[in-house]
């Protein structure tokens, strides 16, 4: 079996993901890992938009609203947890990752689930609007709802537990981010290459095609929805254990922004697409921002280059064009 | 004198070469017939001569100058009218707006359109996309011929046409023909083509197998490379 | 006196519509007609009233200011549409979001290495400084009532242009097929780069007129963005007639959410905590109101297509 | 006598002012070949549309199979066994050809909410829908995409995916546009023989096709059905002469 | 001993103008000591919270900072200082102070150069009472810093209120504001507006013809901004803990000197810059910084001339300090303030008592 260059390229990533830390951790540079455990999760992120935007054609401009969810689901289980006071219906907060992932999940695809049920009416740019209007409202209402520090946002002030691993040392908490990223992309190849993807992708090239075999695209379209909800808001508990910190500007537009802009930059719909976007923006963002104050400047100039001239993203430059079976 | 001169085109969609070699020719004043099974290139062919799907080797010559490499819109401002496959009518537009949107000066108006055919004057507000196909089909012909083309192009201009019109379209094509305009035309209807045809040229697989008078297009050749 | 103020505000939401709607023009041409995602419309906003505000504290004269801002503006769309736009069109509509991202930070950016990071300043011009008054024995700011009228006059001369002139047919049929068009004889390219550059000049003219009211600084057409966005797609897209529509709707709903939420909210708590309830709900309000168009009508108001 | 598969009673559609459909009644009986003519703009696909369920009639009853399906949405009434194919081809275009039709298998399997296997190593999937592909003589064009198909075989793909949804009646919108002399004559042959698997209610402006397959011939004109009958009465009506086929012998 | 300070400031977007300010008036006073000693890495923080943190935990773990300073945002602060307080690193803020870091969650490495968030807020409110106005309507944003202005007014404010009002956050229309402002019968207004929101504000009210007192505190005011404002903002009140004017020579050394340096006058933020440089000499010059507590005893002395005068520290690691009111007077053509008077003397934050440290 030959392999082909999408493929070559993935494994590179992964081996890259899976080395880089550790050598810098051992050679003493620990913020190397920190700065991979951030690509490692606006990736994880990410991977949940593409499920939606790459393969059923859904350009969600609203997944802040469940990557902030997560977010702040871990933040106000960490805070009750480390106050001693009782949340909801006198359950107390937890600061065990496991949890605070479950509910996370759950709530991020319910989330996902009510707002799909009104959103996935419209098509198109419609679509790319409503999911915006959604995530708005949950801006707005998180910027002035006092209870857990309005705009100000909330410290975690020490960060979740998860069994058997120590969370405090970044490289541990690395591996677990990336062991959960490393599922979710199993999870999406599977899906794409299933008969549920199969009717996800029909659905983004021609829905009147899919009704017209027998395929109601409303309910494919919005399972894919809750799916994507629950990853992105996944990845939202996890970036907020990594930041230590949540704040509304996990809900912004800007951020529902940059997790379309790492897909696209990446490669749409491609499995590993989310991933080289989110390694190659992190790092020009970081490396920019050390060399220049003017770096959003570069970092224009380089993400126009790449539509101008990587078509299909970073992994359309380096393995071609995708094949649709 | 020579219109159309096509001479050794090839051309590709991507990677994939989908002309090996086509020649073609139309003289000022005649009705040439592009033949050939479906998938054999008279589409692309088509395409190519438009600068749609510009070759990538081979000369086009249009009223004696090479068109070859010219942008669409310079192409089609020398005089080429084309009725494309599939209408392609502007579904945003109204009827009378896809006429309009077309017109360039010259005898064809508006008002001939309508009355070349009824049916759109009828639908005149009307999007396109809620024409019936026939009544897009029609559009897509006015529209072509708004520009006041020296050489109208047609592919498969009467598919999914009541035979009524069909009549109608032949005996108007007919009619172009009688007023000396060239036309090139595509068309699986060959009881009403070869009559009006004054040269077939019959493609196989990307390439000009055969060309020739009507009358000479015989038996054999039809076997081989038309299935009838 | 309640009612007074009731009218005033309602004057004031009418009027915060006709300004949104100015904001919004350019767009409704680039996007609504042209269907292509411009993300970058704010950059040129703050292009026109960077322009503007320069050109005023050069010559003193705000009405130079606003030719200059008309230039400026529709010379970075000019230059944008060739050098990076035409490229795209037919590319998958994402990659124009990713380009125009692109342009907004390097507008941003640049704005700011050649200005400076402080805010510049612009006010209006002399002549509309006064207030005029109105039957009922209130006033109103001249100035205001001239950027009511632009609007106004903005969305008639758009109107025709897109649905009454052979130029707006060509280039709604552009939009639905370029291909097609071009067959047909009209060079799209260029047609294009000249629409491209005239949404840009409305851009430009929007942001130099309201830039005189509000601040003109680096960042200043990002809140703008949205606004336009959700007001075209609750109009309805390509629809004139519903992008002003949509943005008086929008300004109305604003200006009386926040003025009238927080009243009604004091009736059963204390007046601080419904003043900060009440503008709450009211930044919530226009997200609300075009989540339930478009579930009630997915295709916005007035669609130009069926 | 057997009961019909499909009967229409009485369908009403207007676009505004416009009767696209006027009390339309029409049946499609068990084995038969019901063809729909008339002239442009008449109301054919109108009125498949509201049988296939994209378009909601203004009033009438369709019974499919002695159900009422009229409250059914389109993949519903797919699913009962009703398929269509369109005038204007609808695919999938990323998808190859036979990708294409073994979304028709997996919708007809009724397992769309599958996520693990994977579909192109299912040969539950990629065997009917191959086998679909050859007799409608797309075998060796089952790996490129739709896109890149030529008008005409994009056609036969409609009709490939039409026959792997197993249907129990077809609507076939004018399945011989785009075919060339060859390809129509090869797909009056096979429609010949698919009648025998399920009734077609055929709309078609290719006389040929038409008069060598109906068994019965329904003239639709300005919404309304001007005539039923056998080829040669329809042949012979007058009134169809003028408004549809013209001076045709 | 070298002492190196990580500076994580907004450089870019609408907010750049007070980061810009901060940084250039800190390294003004590096530049004028001489001290080759202090190194000083500076990355702009784009207004966002994570990308703070980020560059907090790079400053911290890759280029080995002592100490972290320049933020400008209080949720940019609420992100970044309790983990790096908890790490160890001394913080300096120059301009942000949410009240959670000045009570509850004070921290011994933790020092604010530059005010608690009410402070300027409250010397309003006690101007406001002082001048006799007894029906004052007030205005904020709607989010916390706008919540705290508002109740650090009141706390000193002892009139009336003819209206309160919050605001959306970035909003740039106020015709609706203005017209319900007009409608109060209110006989001043006190309104905290920061960056572009205040601009825009106070052009339309001039526009409008309103004619009340305004009082506010100084961003609205400040030397960055008030060109873009222009005759709009002529007359206002607005209190502020600097002024070009306070008279001391080390501030008229600071003024002359910045001005130089940078063709531009200071505003209030570049002294919060300048100040916090000198804070950070002044230590340094005592102890090294590798002794924690040494030098955290140092900073804590705060024994440096401020530009402001008198400066010294309250147990919560917040200034205690006098709280000018200044006038927006009009100098040749260049807006500028002028000090009209004290609004609170050695005032101290209302926070210091939840401090336990
Ligand atoms: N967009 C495309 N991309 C790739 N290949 C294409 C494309 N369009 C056509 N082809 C291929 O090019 C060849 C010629 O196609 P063309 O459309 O010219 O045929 P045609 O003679 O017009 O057929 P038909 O009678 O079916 O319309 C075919 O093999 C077809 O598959
Ligand atoms: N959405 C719509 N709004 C208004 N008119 C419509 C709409 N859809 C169809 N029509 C009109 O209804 C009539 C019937 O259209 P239909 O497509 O059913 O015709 P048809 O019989 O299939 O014709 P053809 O043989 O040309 O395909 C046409 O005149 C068409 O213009
Ligand atoms: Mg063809
Ligand atoms: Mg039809």
């Amino acid at each position: 079996m030959t392999i082909s260059r999408e493929t070559a390229f993935n494994a590179l990533l992964i081996v890259l993901l899976i080395a880089v830390p550790y050598g810098a951790s051992a050679m003493g540079e620990p913020f190397y890992v920190t700065l991979a455990t951030r690509m490692v999760i606006l990736a994880l992120a990410a991977v949940g938009l593409n499920f939606l935007l790459g393969l059923g054609g859904l350009v969600s401009f609203g997944h802040a609203a469940f990557f902030g969810i997560g977010g702040y689901v871990a933040g106000i289980a960490a805070t009750h947890a480390f106050n001693n006071t009782p949340l909801l219906f006198g359950l107390p907060g937890t600061n065990q990752m496991l949890i605070i992932w479950l509910v996370a999940v759950l709530l991020g695809g319910l989330a996902a689930l009510a707002i799909g049920l009104i959103s996935l009416r419209t098509t198109g740019v419609y679509f790319i609007m409503i999911t915006l209007a959604f995530a708005q409202m949950i801006y707005y209402f998180a910027i002035s709802w006092p209870a857990y520090g309005g705009e100000d946002g909330l410290s975690i002030y020490v960060r979740n537990a998860f069994p058997g691993v120590n969370t405090l040392n970044g490289l541990h908490f690395f591996y677990v981010c990336l062991a959960l990223l490393a599922a979710v992309l199993v999870l999406f190849s599977v899906l794409r290459n299933s008969r549920f993807g199969a009717a996800l992708q029909a659905a983004r090239q021609n829905e009147q095609r899919l009704s017209a075999v027998g395929i109601a695209p409303f309910r494919v379209k919005l399972a894919a929805f809750a799916i994507s909800g629950m990853i992105t808001g996944l990845a939202g508990a996890l970036f907020a254990d990594l930041n230590r910190f949540v704040s509304p500007s996990m809900l912004s537009w800007h951020l529902s922004g940059e997790l379309i802009v790492l897909i696209i930059l990446g490669g749409t719909g491609r499995l590993f697409g989310p991933v080289a976007g989110a390694i190659v923006y992190v790092l020009f963002e970081f490396y920019l921002g050390g060399v220049t104050e003017r770096w959003q400047f570069f970092l224009g100039l380089i993400l126009l280059a790449v539509v101008l001239f990587a078509r299909g993203g970073i992994v359309g430059l380096v393995a071609g064009k995708a094949r649709h079976g | 004198m020579m219109l159309l001169e096509v001479s050794d085109l090839e051309s590709f969609y991507g990677a994939s070469q989908a002309l090996f070699g086509v020649d073609l020719a139309v003289e000022e004043g005649q009705v040439v017939a592009l033949m050939g099974r479906n998938g054999m290139g008279k589409t692309t062919t088509i395409r190519s001569i438009c600068g749609l799907t510009p070759p990538r080797t081979g000369t086009i010559r249009f009223a004696g100058v090479a068109i070859t490499s010219l942008k669409p819109h310079r192409i089609a401002r020398r005089g080429i009218g084309l009725v494309p496959e599939g209408r392609r009518c502007f579904p945003n537009l109204t009827v009378e707006e896809n006429l309009v949107a077309a017109a360039r000066g010259g005898h064809w108006t508006r008002e001939r359109i309508e009355t070349l055919f009824p049916r759109l004057g009828e639908r005149r507000g009307q999007y396109a996309n809620s024409l019936s196909g026939g009544e897009q089909q029609m559009l897509a012909i006015g529209r072509a011929l708004m520009t006041n083309p020296r050489l109208l192009i047609l592919d498969e201009a009467t598919e999914g046409l009541a035979p009524v019109i069909r009549q109608d379209i032949w005996a108007s094509i007919r009619a172009l023909k009688a007023e000396g305009q060239s036309i090139l035309v595509v068309d699986k209807t060959m009881s009403e083509l070869l009559p009006v045809a004054d040269r077939c040229v019959v493609l196989e697989k990307g390439m000009t197998v055969w060309s020739g008078l009507p009358g000479d297009l015989n038996e054999d050749i039809r076997n081989r490379y038309l299935g009838v | 006196m309640q009612t007074a103020l009731l009218i005033e505000q309602i004057l004031n939401g009418l009027q915060f519509g006709v300004m949104l709607f100015l904001m919004a023009a350019g767009l409704t041409l680039i996007f609504g007609v042209m269907g292509l995602i411009n993300l970058a419309h704010g950059s040129l906003y703050m292009v026109g009233a960077f322009a503007c505000a320069a050109v005023a504290a050069a010559t003193g004269s705000f009405w130079l200011g606003l030719a200059a801002s008309l230039v400026a503006a529709a010379a970075a769309g000019a230059i944008i549409e060739v050098s990076v736009i035409r490229r795209l069109y037919d590319r998958d509509h994402l990659d124009q979001v990713l380009a125009t991202f692109a342009l907004i930070l390097i507008f941003s950016e640049g704005t700011r290495w050649i200005f400076g990071s402080f805010p510049l300043y612009l006010d209006i011009p002399p002549l509309l400084r006064g207030a005029v008054p109105l039957p009922g024995g209130s006033a109103y700011p001249a100035y205001r009532l001239a950027i009511i009228a632009v609007g106004i006059a903005v969305a008639i001369g758009l109107y025709l242009l897109i649905s009454r002139t052979r130029l707006g047919m060509r280039i709604r049929a552009g939009e639905s097929d370029r291909e097609m068009i071009a067959a047909l004889g009209v060079d799209i390219r260029t047609l294009y780069t000249v629409v491209f550059a005239l949404g840009a000049a409305l851009a430009g003219l929007a942001g130099a007129l309201v830039g005189a009211l509000q601040s003109v600084q680096v960042g200043m057409g990002e809140p703008v963005l949205i606004l336009a966005f959700v007001v075209i797609v609750i109009g309805g897209i390509g629809s004139i007639k519903g992008a002003l529509v949509g943005a008086v709707l929008v300004g109305l709903i604003d200006t009386l959410g926040r003025f009238l939420l927080p009243m009604a909210l004091a009736g059963f708590m204390d007046a601080s905590s419904a003043a900060g309830i009440g503008a709450a709900l009211a930044s919530m309000l226009i997200y609300v109101f075009m989540a339930l168009v478009l579930a009630i009508r997915p295709q916005g108001l007035f669609s130009a297509q069926r | 006598m057997a009961e019909p598969v499909l009967e229409i009673r009485n369908l009403n559609k207007s676009f505004g002012a416009l009767k696209a459909t006027d009390d339309v009644s029409l049946d499609l009986m068990p084995g038969e070949i019901h063809a729909l003519i008339g002239p442009n703009g008449a109301g054919k696909t109108t009125l498949i549309h509201q049988i296939a369920g994209s378009l909601k009639p203004g009033s009438g009853t369709i019974n499919f199979l002695g159900r009422d399906i009229g409250a059914l949405g389109v993949s519903e009434r797919t699913r009962l066994g009703l398929g269509r194919t369109f005038q204007i081809s609808s695919l999938a275009p990323e998808f190859s050809a036979l990708r294409n039709v073994m979304l028709a298998v997996q919708a007809r399997q009724g397992s769309s909410f599958r996520f693990f296997r994977p579909v192109m190593r299912d040969a539950t999937l990629t065997e009917p829908a191959m086998a679909a592909l050859e007799r409608v003589g797309l075998g060796d064009r089952a790996r490129i995409s739709a896109a890149e198909l030529s008008h005409g075989e994009r056609r036969q793909l409609e009709i490939a995916i039409a026959l792997a949804l197993g249907s129990k009646a077809f609507l076939l919108d004018e399945p011989m546009a785009g075919m060339g002399p060859e390809g129509s004559k090869t797909l009056t042959t096979f429609l010949d023989g698919l009648r025998r698997e399920a009734p077609i209610l055929l709309v078609e402006h290719d006389m040929d096709a038409v008069f060598a397959l109906a068994d019965r011939i329904s003239v639709l004109v300005y919404g309304r059905v001007i005539a039923t009958g056998t080829v040669e009465e329809i042949r012979r009506d007058p009134e169809v002469r003028r408004a549809y086929l013209g001076d045709q012998d | 001993d070298p002492v190196k300070v990580g500076m994580i400031t907004t450089l870019s977007g609408g907010g750049a103008g007070l980061g810009v300010d901060v940084r250039d008036g800190f390294m003004l006073a590096i530049k004028q000591s001489g001290n080759t000693e202090i190194e000083v890495v500076t990355e702009d923080d784009a207004m966002k919270p994570d990308l703070a943190v980020q560059i907090a935990d790079k400053m911290l773990q890759s280029d080995k900072v002592d100490i972290l300073t320049g933020i400008i945002w209080s949720n940019l602060a609420m992100a970044v200082v309790p983990n790096a307080v908890n790490q160890g690193t001394f913080y300096l803020s120059p301009n942000a102070g949410p009240s959670p870091l000045a009570g509850a969650n004070c921290h011994a490495n933790y020092f604010n150069v530059a005010w608690q968030n009410d402070n300027l807020h409250e010397a309003a409110g006690a101007y406001a009472t002082s001048s006799g106005y007894k029906k004052v309507f007030i205005m904020a944003p709607n989010y916390p810093a706008g919540t705290d202005a508002l109740t650090g007014f009141k706390r000193f404010y002892k009139g009336e209120l003819a209206g309160e009002v919050y605001t959306k956050l970035g909003a740039t229309d106020y015709a609706a504001e203005i017209a319900q402002i007009r409608a109060s019968g209110a006989d001043a207004l006190f309104f905290f507006l920061p960056g572009g929101m205040g601009i825009a504000f106070m052009k339309q009210f001039a526009q409008s013809g309103v004619d009340l007192p305004v009082v506010g505190p100084a961003f609205s005011f400040s030397q960055d901004i008030l060109g873009a404002v222009g005759d709009a903002a002529l007359g206002v009140k607005n209190t502020s803990q600097w002024s070009k004017d306070i008279d001391n020579e080390a501030n008229k050394a600071f003024v002359e000197s910045f001005q130089a340096e940078y063709g531009r006058l200071p505003s209030l933020y570049a002294s919060q810059g300048f100040d916090t440089a000198n804070l950070i000499l002044a230590a340094a010059a005592k102890a090294s910084v590798k002794d924690k507590d040494a030098f955290r005893a140092a900073l804590k002395a705060a024994e440096f001339t401020s530009v402001r005068g008198d400066f010294k520290f309250g147990p919560n690691h917040h200034p205690i300090q006098d709280i000018y009111v200044r006038e927006v007077v009009k100098e040749g053509d260049v807006l500028t303030n002028k000090i009209v008077g004290v609004a609170l003397e050695d005032h101290q934050d209302a926070y210091a008592s939840e401090c336990k440290m």
